[in-house]
Parts: structure tokens; C-alpha cells; sequence
């Protein structure tokens, strides 16, 4: 799960790390009033998009501000905008900083060190991953002892790495440190500050924060659902999710029901081989029971575009008859109204082609052939 | 070609059991953790059916009753002494399996299947250190477990599609394997062993240990790898065989058209930080040798041509 | 560093371990409303003794009462008891509770396995060093891992070897754990629940706990100082450890100023060897400077049965000149008034043998000689 | 005989660096951790007028400084690279003391000798298991370092006392061993190797350890073992002495008028839970053929006896 700038601040300002603490408006004149709380002795604001996209730089979701005028001014102008697919609708407004130096300081739950790997480079405020392919060799890693956890000496060896100099580098040792204790505690899989700053008079700012959180954490962690911004998450994804099902909003129209999230890919894959572009990825589950198969067939029709299904279903343990009568019973609660493509092999295969015979539904063997069937009927 | 009980070996990456016929064998005896569960009393019945010697289960305050005819114990340090079980496979739910996986190496268990899905990424990241700083094996979690056709099935896959052949498989899914071993068995060239690895981020065995295995095994012929997105174990593996493989080997990467930043079904299925993508994955391994097919029946196809 | 029973009672509280709480009182009259308070339905309390020392019930320091007076008549007892050198001045006031079954909980710092083991038996209620001595294999042992702690299937099979039924295996390790995380958190070196017991109607209850911290992490645990129960401890040695001096009160009448832990044992030991009885031990640690050792002067002469005294001194980094100054010069600061019997050997140890003979002081090379002078001397 | 570098071997006691004269050599290159601080500066000097080659020193944030013109860098990492250090001895205070283990383990450091004091025990609970985990020999904390004559002093003791010889010495104790060793000068016996291996309750080399060190040393012909009070090591070396040491074994008890449950200076020191009295050591030093002396110079007597 991701979540806002705004929420990772907070979540890690419990953890002690200093945060540039600001005020979350969703109107324009929320803008203008937060900068009268906010803009203090500077004098100026910086007002930035809440999506959980990046790029909003870029984008010009991020607008300074001198005047509760200029914020208002400048709320109107990113409110509302659409950043890589999101829609603004919250904007964090926090004191302009006078920065002096700009650090990247970030952790991963790293797959290739089976660890949580902290990740920190001089270059602070621009785009990481860009650093990471043009320049490595400017970025310091530290994989932490998976079960000692970070030790001191790693933190400290970081900070000398970056040429801190030694009065500051219990200052940025904390804040690792800290910023480690957020990322074991929240279960995260990323935790970034961008840019850590040191601002002119030698004070460590997170100017910036991003956490994603482990989805299978979660029910250990039942606070952070009020983090949840269902603004931002997919409505159809969420009703798959609450009832076991596994799937993603794609762009094609090809809806696709399938069981086994490795053979759902697969089965995009395919689709897209012969010529056609998958509507959804759709992981049915283990059961395949007729409620299931109902409920799939229901997301897959949410998506208006959807001109044809293509159902691919290995019987393993699930029988194939079990699934045909499932896929038929479903068919009778659901108003389908585009073309079906079945393929269904394993377990009682020919029984289940029987039976999706008699109900007048043709069957494939392969996968190709059930693909290329499905790209012609969604072409119709 | 014996099957072997699990032997201990010196060194870091490969003090592990390896056996013949790769991973389990006639010696196996079968310890089911969460047993009384619904799908663990379920896939006992399957496995216990294909003839896999099931030997006892643990379900902690069960002790002294039985499923299936099969004895059921508080610990699995019990289930050992009374039934010399040397394998597991645990059903038990997400909060309680890191527990379960810890209690089966450390009750000195040489081969632990966890299957259980949705455990916590930080969660593996110490269970995984514990157990490789120990003998013992774990593969999983969140797969769909093992099986050598006509042996011994460990796992939830369906038996029948199996048939004992000249391939090992080796996949980070599940029915997409069966989709594999289905082609592979209708090829008529069947499996020595296939082994699902599993879709977490944090895993206990990786491609790189089961294609190491394969390589070892005399039965084995050709090789079957089924990738997918997300982190670049595909990319480590196509090092691996690079250097150490000198079978042929067909792939396939699950993938192709996911978006980035989106969990696949999969918890480790997921695009992120410039690395996971397939189109890397499949350059890797075709720089490797690798013939990588199209389709996951396509690698049934491949193996036939090299094989035959 | 022990701390009482009421003490170890609250620690473990926290840490959400059902305790049999009680009231604290230091004067009979007390007692007598502690009834009041605590004796509820039952209508009856237990009254015990806060001494740092075991054997309370067989010196009876513990009693039952059933009323307001009783209470009063049984702390009038109690208070003021001798149990094993403690003089008693607080008693704990609890209700008497429903015993169902006792067992015995505690966790130690083992040394043997170089990690933190778990010891139960169903023989609680009863000193457990006896059941260890004479049947063993009624007490499971479990060490918890180094860096993964206690987990959860350690602490169930704890349960299990107890014979406890499986609708009660749950509460016992709750309790497991949380005495584990007690231990951990306060850095003990033991922790014990002796009786924890299940009441007649199936609660589990922890009717007697005792824990001891460790010195060495005191200073983690800046609060544990408020459970620092100076009637309990010896002023000198109080006194000794503030100045970095290990100081134990024995019984003899030598008193000994030594450098170095073991040779302060090996010093003890050689004036028991040659029929004396040490005092005292004590290590006067590094330095061995003039403060140092007038300060140690006056520790050993605190004990007015103290009739010599015993200087062994193995000068290495020290110099034995600087250590025969030092001698000299806290000989002036206070007042001695019985013989000392000093050994000197190690660095520049002719110059320092030099300037105490200039002193009129005598010396040794040898511990044994010193030790039997020192006999000697202290029959004189 | 030739001292030669640490050496790594299989096994999980014995994968740890044995060295002829024994632990330390002419290969010594030494780092000192914490050099900056008044201890260690001290012993810094002490140890290069030994002759010890300390090569480098580490304090965090005195990087690019020097201590008797031995460069200080901010990391142990940094040290080993630019001096190829590895041994370290350790002078940080006791609360960042665990940390600096762990540094100097993680850096691939073959010997580390902890002097420092008033560490936690559960703090040495959880660096005891890392380092036991790894390839890196612990000696300490809370000891006074070792010695071999002649060739290098690491540790806080008085050189100028001690003499190479025929007898290797291990101890709990500090001004107990400078005594012991003393005597065994005076004795014109001499030491090959004197290792104190620290009086707290959690250490990282015990007493066994160097037993069979000085066992497989050629040079060394008679051992002295001194303990103490507490715990039960002594009884664990006496039963490894009965069954593995063929070399003449002179020891000394401290503490036989310890009453019980009293730290006695060390933090291992203390009689407690019935365990640890000098008389059950003493008996079952005797009873594995061990000489017990009933003083420390005593046991030079024994072992002068014994070797002559």
C-alpha cells in the first residue's frame, strides 16, 4: 500500500525524525489560510501535490509561495491536475527551507540481499533511480543484519562515506536509525527521504518522505488503514481484494478470468502476442466456486471498454466440471453481453467441455488457441 | 538412480540436504504442520492418495488425535521422536507460519515446503537467516510445493498430470507450472522432479539452488524455468547457467505485458525501482542460452527439439 | 543488583503478567487496613515479608489472616523478624487466593549455554534449587535463541511438557512471553514466578515473583535506582562502588586493600589458608591513587573489627613507587590504629619497597609471607 | 616454530583461526579501537614499546589523526583497507562497546580482544552468537588481552614480568595471571602464550578453546589454568583436560572464601543458584588430574616440578 507524502511525514515523525512539518488543504483558500500558519519568519510556502505518483515536480505540482495570495493562486493552479494519472486533490502546504546541503537517505526491502538495505547518496533532491543508472557509484549502500538489525557502526560508516563532517554525523545517524525503526516497525517495503537536508544553519530537515507498506503486513497493522486513500486506489481493485480475488485495472479490452496469478500473467501475455490487449489482470483464486466465478465475471464487466472475456482455467485440484457449472451459473446472475472464450483443461476436463457444450459455450484445449479466439471475438 | 535420505554438506550456499531425485525420496517421511486445518487435511488426503509416505501432523493442542489414520502431535519435536519424520510442509495461516518454519529447523528437520501465503516480507527476511545459518532446507513460501512423479508428491499440485520423465522444473508459480508439467507430460517427456520456489519477495530456496541440484542429477536431461516479474533472481539464475549448466534449459518469464508498480497476484510479482521487468529477465537468459519460449507450453516444444 | 518481591511484582505487571497485587505496609496498623482493602470476598490476605533473601516462609515470615486484626497481630509478627541477616521492614498485604495448581516459572541468565534459559517444573510452589538437585527431569529447560528470542513454539512446548490442557496452553504462554520480554527489558539476570498458579476457577496468577537486574546495564535503566532499597545493601559497599572500588563486607577481622579482582579472592583466600579471616574484599581497580587508596583505608576501616590490614599490590602499569606514596600519604589522611602488612611487588618495586621502609613500613615480596604476617599481626 | 597468520578451519567449534604460538604472531598487523580515548592512548604506547606492529586505529569522527604516529581512521572497514589490519583490541567504553565488536567482526576481522568492562550480559548474549556464527575469534570482554614473549603484547599487561618459555597460561583474572606469570619468570619456566580470557558471566572464548590451542602448540609444555568463582567453566575444562590435554595442567581456584551470592569484582565472580563455589571446581580439576595449587605462585612450584 502506498501513501501520501504527507502521511509518511507523520509516521516518521513519531519515529524522531525531524519532519517540515505542514498543513494538508484541499481548496484553494485552505492555501492561503495554511500560509498564514505556516510561512513564518521566511516568509514563504511550499505548496506540493498529494498522489502517490512521482514526477510531481515535473508536472508542476510543487509551486513556492510568498503571499497567502500567491498560495491561493498557486492551490488553484495544482488542485485538480492530473499527475501521470492522478488527480490532485490534496495539496501539503510547509515552509519554504533555506537548504544548504541535499542528501538521498532511503530503504528497501532488498530481494536480491534477502535484507532491508539502506541506500544514500550526496546527490539528494532529484530523481534516485537516475542517479542509480548513470552514476552507482554515487550511492552508498549498507544491507543491515537481518537479525541484529542496523548497527551503529553501519550508520556512522554511511554518514563518513557522504564526507559528513563528524559534529554532524550523529545528527544524520539518528535520523538512520530512526528512519530503520520506521521501516521495521510499519512493515514497509520503501521508505525514502528526498531530499534530507541540512539547512543553513546546520540543522537535519526530511524535506520530502515516501513509504510503501507491506501489503501482508497490513493486518498487523490495523491503524494504517485510515491511511488508505481510496481516492487514489482502483474501486474495482478493492472489491477484488476484500473478497480473494487478486487483480489490476489494465488499458486493453480483453477481460481475462483466471486461476494462479503466474497463469494470469500468462495469459496476458498472450492475449497481447496474438494481437490483442488484456483489459485486466484477473486472479480468480484457489476456489473457483460459483460465487468467485460470478464475482469475477462482475469486475471484469465493471470495465465498459471490455469487448470480449477470456476465461483460463487449469483444473488442478478444482475440477473442470465444478468450474463449467460455476461459469454457467454465473452467467445466469450476470448480464454478460460480450463474447466468452473459454479454455479449460485438467482435472475432468471433458466432462466440463460437456457440460459448457450443452450450455451452447465452446471450449478451447490450449492457450493460444483460447487467446487468438478471444483477440477475433474482441475485434467482433 | 537411488533416492537418498538428505545428506548434510560442508560450506556456505550448499550445506544443504541434496538428494537424488532431487529433494525428496523413497527415505521421505512426511510431517504435515496445521494438519487439522481444512486444505491441510485436505492436500494430506491427495498426498497420502499419489502414495506419499505421510508419517504424522502437528497441530499445537491436538495432540493424540489423527487425520486420515495419520498421528497427530503438540510439536514437532514430538511428531519427530515418535515418527522420525525428515520432511514438512506447513499449511498453518500467515501470522503463525514463520513460528511453524522456525520450529521444524529447529526441531533439526532437513526439509521444510511452506506453502502458507501472505506472510510478512520482514517477517521471512529473519526466518530466512535463521534457517541458512542451519542445515536445513526451506523452500517457499507461498508455493505450491514439490513433487518427484511416482514418488512423492509434497505440495498441492494435482498429482495426476505428473508422469516420471527426463525434465526438472523449476517456477516461481503455481498453475503455471501445472500449465508446464501438463505440456511436458503430453510431450511424453514427463519430470524428474518439479519444484516450485514460490511468488514471495523473500524466499528460502532459489532458482539458482534448484538448477544447481538439476545439473547434479543424473536423471535429469533438460531443464524447465519458469520466471516472472519482480526482483532479479531470473537475472542471477541466467549467470548461474551461464557458468554451471551444461544441460539444456528452456524458460518462460510471466509478464511481459504488466504494468510497473503493480502487485501480479504475487507478492513478489511486482515491477519496482527499474528492476523486475520481464524483457530483462528474457535478454538475460537468452544471453545465457537460454531458449526462452513465447508461450509456457512453447518450453515443452523447445525441450523436445534438444531432447530427442 | 535484587530488588523485593511487591518490586518484581509491578516490573512484571507492566509487562501484562496477571500479579496478585497487594499493599506495602511498614507498620502493623497498616496491615490492619490493607485488610480492608485487599481481603474482598474471600475475606482473607496473606501477609509477607520484603526481604531481599529466600527462606521467608520457613523463618515465618509469611502468615495468613482472616481479619482486620489478625493482619495487625501478624505483621506486629513479622516486622522487625530476622530472616537470614535481613531485618524485615515492609510486608506485602495480598488477598489469600484459591490455589487450583502451582507451578514454577523462571528465567535465568545461563551461562552454560551463553543465552537466556526458561526453566518450569509442576513442582512450583517449592524451592526449585532443591527439585533441581534431587529430580532433575522434573524441571524443562528451554533456551530461547540468541537473536530471534523466545518463540512461540518454545514457549508451547513449555506448556505441553507441563501436562497444562490445551484451553489453558494459551494463557501460560502469554505469560512465557511476557516474562521473556520482562527479562529482556530489564536486562535481568534472573526472573522468577514461583508459585504462578491457576486458580480453582482457571485463571492463571503470578502469587510470588522475585528478580534480580544486572549491574553492568544499570545505567540503560536509570529508574531502577528508585528500587534500590538502601536498608537492603551495605553503605560501604555503597559507598565503595560510587568510587569505583569493589568493595564486599565479610566477617573475619583482616582487612584487605588489593588490586585486581582475582588477586583480591586469591588474597582472601591466602589469609584463610594461614588461619585468618578476611574481612573483606576489595578490589581498589586501576589507578591505585592516593584518593584511591584512602578511600579503600577508610572502607576497611569502617568495620570496627577490623584489626590489620592486608595490602596486596601487584604493581604493573601502576608503579610501586606511586603506590607506596599513596599509602604513605592516606596513612596521614586517616587515622589507622592497627597494624598494616603491606606486599609489594611488580614495577619499580625496589623503589617502592624503598620509600615505604623510609616510612617505617615493612614489606613483603611474597603473598603468602604478607598473609601470614597479617594473621599474625591482626592475633597480635 | 613459526608463527604463522589466522587460519580458518571447518566446524562449528574449531572454524576459528588457530595459530602456532598460539592466536598472535610475527603476521600480527593491530588495530586498536577507540584509540583516542586516555586507556588506550596509553596502552597504545605500551604495546609499540613492546613491539607490538600496531598499524592502525580507529575513533569515529578522528579520522586523519594519528596516536603515537599510528593513523586513526573513522571506520574499522577503512582500517583494514589502508593497513591491512587483523587483530583489533577494543578499549570503547562499555555502551558503545558491542557495537565495535560487531564492526570489527563485520570486517572480516579474524581476532578481536574486548577489554572493556561493564557490558551488558544480554548485550554479549546477542554479539557472542553473531561472532560464534562467523569465522572471527572473540577474546573477552572484561580481560586484560594476551601475550606471547617476545613477539607481541596485546593487552593492558606488564610486559617487562613476562618471559618466553615452556608455559602457556590461561585466565579469568588479570593482576591474578600478571602474579601467576611472575612466578612462573621467577621459576625460569617462561610462558609461550598467556591469554586472559575475561571474568564476566558471557564470553567469547573460553577456557576449552585455548586448552586445546596450548594442547596442539609444540612449544608450549606445561599449561596453568587459573579460575575463579562462578559459573561452570572450570568444570567443563576439567572434563575437555581429562579427555584431550596430555600436557602437564597446573590450575588455581580464586574465591574458596567467597560467601555465595556476592558479585566478587567480576561480574562472572558470584556463587549463585547453588552453581560456581571454588570447592566443586577445585574437586573436579583434581579429579581430571589436574595439579590444584593452594596458592597462585603455587602453581610454578607444580609445573617447575613436573616439566624438570
Amino acid at each position: 500500500m502506498n501513501i501520501h507524502e504527507y502521511q509518511a511525514a507523520e509516521l516518521l515523525a513519531n519515529y524522531g525524525i525531524p519532519v517540515n512539518a505542514g498543513i494538508v488543504v484541499s481548496d484553494p483558500s485552505g492555501a492561503s489560510r495554511a500560509f498564514e500558519r505556516v510561512a513564518g519568519a521566511a516568509g514563504r510556502v511550499v505548496l506540493k501535490a498529494q498522489v502517490h505518483s512521482g514526477g510531481r515536480g515535473k508536472a508542476g505540482g510543487i509551486k513556492l509561495a510568498g503571499s497567502p495570495h500567491d498560495a491561493q493562486a498557486a492551490a488553484e493552479q495544482i488542485l485538480g491536475m492530473d499527475i501521470r494519472g492522478h488527480t490532485v486533490r490534496k495539496l501539503l502546504v510547509a515552509p519554504a527551507v533555506e537548504i544548504g546541503r541535499e542528501y538521498y537517505l532511503g530503504i528497501i526491502l532488498d530481494r536480491e540481499k534477502r535484507g532491508i538495505t539502506l541506500m544514500a547518496s550526496a546527490e539528494g533532491g532529484v530523481d534516485i533511480e537516475e542517479v542509480a543508472r548513470n552514476t552507482p557509484e554515487r550511492i552508498i549502500k549498507v544491507t543491515a543484519d537481518p537479525l541484529l538489525g542496523l548497527l551503529d557502526y553501519q550508520a556512522r560508516s554511511i554518514a563518513f562515506s557522504l564526507g559528513i563532517e563528524p559534529p554532524l554525523v550523529g545528527g544524520f545517524t539518528s535520523i538512520a536509525k530512526a528512519l530503520y525503526a520506521a521501516f521495521v516497525g510499519s512493515d514497509a517495503t520503501l521508505a525514502e527521504i528526498n531530499p534530507l537536508v541540512l539547512t543553513k544553519d546546520d540543522r537535519w530537515l526530511a524535506l520530502d518522505s515516501k513509504m510503501s507498506l507491506d501489503d501482508s503486513a497490513l493486518p498487523r497493522h490495523k491503524d494504517f488503514e485510515r491511511l488508505r486513500d481510496l481516492d487514489e486506489e482502483n474501486a474495482t481493485e478493492l472489491r477484488a481484494k476484500a473478497n480473494g480475488i487478486s487483480f489490476v485495472k489494465l488499458d486493453g479490452n480483453i477481460g481475462c478470468v483466471v486461476n494462479g496469478a503466474g497463469l494470469a500473467m500468462a495469459t496476458m501475455d498472450a492475449v497481447k502476442l496474438y494481437g490483442g490487449e488484456p483489459a485486466n489482470f484477473l486472479d480468480v483464486g484457489g476456489g473457483a466456486s460459483v460465487e468467485q466465478v460470478t464475482l469475477a465475471l462482475e469486475l471484469v464487466l465493471a470495465d465498459p471498454g471490455v469487448r470480449a472475456i477470456l476465461f483460463n482455467i487449469f483444473g488442478g485440484i478444482t475440477r473442470c466440471d465444478i468450474v463449467a457449472k460455476g461459469i454457467i451459473e454465473a452467467r445466469k446472475r450476470v448480464d454478460v453481453g460480450v463474447p466468452m472464450v473459454i479454455r479449460l483443461v485438467g482435472t475432468n476436463q471433458d466432462e466440463g467441455r460437456r457440460i459448457l457444450g450443452d450450455a451452447g459455450l465452446s471450449s478451447f484445449e490450449t492457450m493460444r488457441d483460447a487467446a487468438r479466439a478471444a483477440v477475433e471475438a474482441a475485434r467482433g | 538412480m537411488q533416492p537418498a535420505p538428505p545428506s548434510r554438506q560442508q560450506g556456505a550456499e550448499s550445506r544443504k540436504p541434496t538428494i537424488v531425485s532431487i529433494l525428496v525420496g523413497r527415505d521421505t517421511r512426511l510431517l504435515v504442520q496445521g494438519i487439522t486445518g481444512r486444505e491441510a487435511t485436505f492436500h494430506t488426503g491427495q498426498m497420502i492418495e499419489y502414495g506419499t509416505p505421510v508419517v504424522s501432523g502437528v497441530t499445537p493442542g491436538r495432540g493424540g488425535s489423527s487425520v486420515h489414520g495419520v498421528p497427530v502431535f503438540n510439536t514437532v519435536a514430538d511428531a519427530v521422536a515418535e515418527t522420525g519424520a525428515n520432511v514438512s510442509i506447513i499449511f498453518v495461516p500467515a501470522p503463525f507460519a514463520p513460528d511453524a518454519i522456525l520450529e521444524a529447523v529447529d526441531s533439526g528437520i532437513p526439509l521444510v515446503i511452506c506453502i502458507s501465503e501472505n506472510i510478512p516480507a520482514l517477517d521471512m527476511v529473519k526466518v530466512r537467516a535463521h534457517v541458512a545459518a542451519r542445515a536445513s532446507r526451506l523452500i517457499g513460501p507461498n508455493c505450491p510445493g514439490l513433487i518427484t512423479p511416482g514418488e512423492a508428491k509434497i505440495g498441492i499440485m494435482p498429482g495426476y498430470i505428473h508422469q516420471r520423465g527426463r525434465v526438472g522444473l523449476v517456477s516461481r508459480s503455481g498453475t503455471l507450472t501445472y500449465e508446464v508439467v501438463w505440456a511436458l507430460t503430453q510431450a511424453g517427456l514427463g519430470q524428474t522432479t518439479a519444484v516450485g520456489i514460490g511468488g514471495d519477495p523473500i524466499i528460502g530456496t532459489s532458482f539458482i539452488d534448484v538448477l544447481a541440484m538439476f545439473e547434479d542429477d543424473p536423471e535429469t536431461e533438460g531443464i524447465v524455468m519458469i520466471g516472472e516479474i519482480g526482483g532479479s533472481e531470473e537475472e542471477k539464475a541466467a549467470a548461474f547457467i551461464r557458468e554451471h549448466v551444461s544441460k539444456p534449459v528452456a524458460g518462460f518469464i510471466a509478464g511481459q505485458t504488466a504494468p510497473p508498480g503493480k502487485r501480479m497476484g504475487h507478492a513478489g510479482a511486482i515491477i519496482s525501482g527499474g528492476t523486475g521487468a520481464a524483457a530483462d529477465k528474457i535478454a538475460a537468459l537468452r544471453a545465457a542460452g537460454v531458449e526462452v519460449a513465447d508461450s509456457p507450453a512453447g518450453v515443452a516444444d523447445i525441450l523436445k527439439a534438444r531432447l530427442n
